[in-house]
């Protein structure tokens, strides 16, 4: 088996890089590990490319990294939340790719499972539909919508193994386990770590083996 | 009732027994407190639950929120899920009605509510998936804007969110149903008439062979 | 909320109809409900197709229903263990459209998640490709894939609640969350009911609000 | 050892500690058997599980199956999932390392054995997906059929699973490896030659500059 896949903000921190595009599990901050979202502000990195359902908040989740100028583009299917960003986009410091939320989710886990793109209708005729192919499909036209992919994934589980087979409690799993699966690299703050066969495998919902690090948080 | 009260009953009277509903934010979530007796509704939140009650009293629960952020209470037949189930569920078909506001909405059934070039961006979030999934549409908003303009017009100006997906428009003063020939005035509050409608709708209007009247009260 | 979705097997009997397309759970029989597959044996409804990942065996799972002479078409990844399959194949009483394990799966649940199709470089260049889109995306080609849909799925649940979320433990859940998603009306088989409020909302595998039937069912 | 046993030894020295692997039914399985002192490797079931451990004993248990139906035990480190996700670990690049069996392989690393037309269509479950996705394709064969023809050719002659996606081929006589020009001989068994080898080989190959052994003990 490979070495402990435990990991201190520390290590974690030594993980991250200039320019790097980083997918950050959540909704509203509800499902984002804060701890290790305070490490990416403490690293300090700049240039990144955050994949996010959401703006977060100016004080809170990946709004703090935005806050503090580190993002060089959000791409998110809602801001609305969080002024900073609107501020951000109309002075030309961020760029903001907007996505319908569910087409986000299918483009994540496409890249994640190995698919070159997904059919859909949704932005059909909008401006989402800028760029893209549309392809007829049994009598009807679809969006192509292609993979999207990171070099990092911050996640969370509510509980987790050594392995990092862990379950997300209620909402909070909404992105988690798709961008698990997505990443080059997975960090995965746990709340509480379990040791292996502790956590039940049929009710897992990050898996264990898409994960390359594991960090004990806490809730802040 | 004041506007939103008068629209959130009658679009109360569209949910049926046992459907899957979605409720965007802001005005449609009051349309669960307008339920008829007997009428009980299964309602999605687009962050990853089914079978979401009400706002949650006390500090933030984070395992429970809705799709605003804000904790709430989930009830005994409901279920958690991750985003890509989630909007299965709205682009396969599975949700029954969604109820949501907007900014603009046009005698085609377009509706624009996600952004204001240059002035507003906050995205479409579950929009666009919403009115392109859902097997009924029903948006709700105000007749005319603050200034009097009317909000359903002959053809939306901003950004669309989908086009011709609406089915049904219920505002304070009317219920308008979008058909491929056009809009049809279905039904009128019981404080105005077909002509104070007709008078403030930009977009043209058929006439149901029989106009109902709803209630303000 | 909807009148109780229990049901009688009986009543299930009674939905079952010459010519449609059932999806049913399982893998090599396991995670399919075998109560309910006698239970159309019994009904001796006729020229069914089936989708299923396999043939079963030719006395278990759908092999009853194939010996029984009730499909006329089966879809299915894999056939080979049960020779009664190769049988009817070969005499022509029984069609068979084999499909890659993954690309079955993912057609399933692109009915069921409203997508158009998906794009795989499963089957490109062998007999798979027959007949299909090749679509270009990004510089790589792949398969279009289009949606498998049903009238019915026959599913099973290891326990479930009388809305009919329920849980498949370990290896039986396999096909069975994705027919829920995409059959028109959906019969889930459990082998434990509980009242609604009793199953944890969050490792729920089997949602209840894609359950029309529920009906309480023996391991046999 | 019988050739079985030969190819499992040589196979079990790809697999690399702490990889994920999937093993074809048959002949692969006896790989993880012969598995180097300290080099655990995650084993990955299609049905629907990781951290498979070994045939169960005792009364068939559904719960816990391999892909051929059998029962299995699961290992500490184990969970199950549905057949979407296990196709997206192997579709999506997640399996290390996958060893199947074969009817055919040719110089060009396609893989003919998932059937023979109008004699054995028994389909292809999952192959086809795990030599499109996983990292690595190690083939296991025996060099030659009953007959003594070779089953490593020019152009496979049976409908194909794969096109060009066998990295590695092991018999009981060779390590073939499949590159962009061809099939490279990179190691013999100890009691065969080179010659031997390719006088058995129906496809050309290249030699390696160094030609190593492997054991059949």
């Amino acid at each position: 088996m490979p070495k402990s896949k435990l990991t201190t903000l520390d290590e974690f921190k030594a993980l991250l890089k200039d320019g790097m595009t980083i997918m950050v599990g959540g909704f509203m901050t509800d499902g984002t590990p804060e701890q290790l979202i305070n490490a990416v502000v403490e690293s300090g990195v700049k240039n990144l490319t955050l994949i996010n359902n959401d703006g977060g908040y100016p004080e809170r989740g990946i709004g703090k990294l935005i806050a503090n100028g580190q993002v060089k583009k959000l791409i998110a299917s809602h801001v609305g939340l969080n002024p900073t960003v609107a501020k951000l986009m109309n002075s030309g410091e961020m760029e903001v790719d907007l996505v319908p939320q569910g087409t986000l989710a299918e483009r994540i886990r496409a890249k994640g499972a190995g698919l070159g793109g997904i059919l859909t209708q949704t932005g059909l005729g909008t401006l989402v539909q800028e760029g893209k192919q549309v392809i007829e499909s049994e009598g009807k036209k679809y969006l192509l919508e292609v993979p999207l992919a990171a070099d990092l994934a911050i996640i969370e589980a509510t509980y987790a193994d050594k392995f990092g087979n862990g379950v997300n409690i209620g909402t909070t799993r909404n992105f988690n386990p798709l961008m698990a699966l997505a990443a080059d690299k997975v960090v995965l703050g746990t709340y509480k770590l379990h040791e292996l066969g502790e956590v039940d495998p049929s009710i897992v919902t990050i898996y264990g083996v898409l994960v390359d690090h594991i960090v004990q948080i806490e809730e802040m | 009732m004041d506007a939103k009260q008068i629209i959130s009953k009658r679009v109360a009277l569209e949910l049926k027994d046992g459907e899957l509903v979605n409720l965007g934010i802001g005005l449609p979530t009051m349309v669960a407190d307008y339920l008829p007796e007997g009428v009980e509704v299964i309602l999605q939140s687009e962050n990853g639950m089914i079978g979401m009650g009400h706002i949650a009293s006390g500090p933030h629960n984070r395992n429970f929120t809705n799709a605003g952020g804000t904790s709430v209470t989930i009830l005994p037949h409901g279920a958690c899920f991750d985003s890509v189930f989630s909007f299965s569920l709205i682009r396969g078909g599975h949700v029954d009605s969604t109820v949501l506001g907007t900014l603009e909405v046009d005698q085609h059934g377009n509706i624009a509510n996600y952004m204001i070039p240059g002035k507003m961006v906050p995205g479409m979030g579950g929009a666009m998936d919403l009115v392109t999934g859902s097997r009924k549409v029903i948006v709700v908003t105000t007749h005319t804007d603050k200034a009097g303009n009317s909000k359903i017009l002959k053809q939306c100006s901003l950004p669309l969110t989908g086009v011709a997906c609406c089915d049904l428009i219920v505002t304070e003063l009317a219920v308008i149903e979008v058909t491929p020939s056009g809009l049809k005035l279905l039904e009128i509050a019981d404080n105005t008439t077909v002509e104070e409608v007709i008078a403030k709708t930009e977009a043209p209007l058929t006439l149901a062979d029989t106009i109902k009247t709803f209630t303000t009260n």
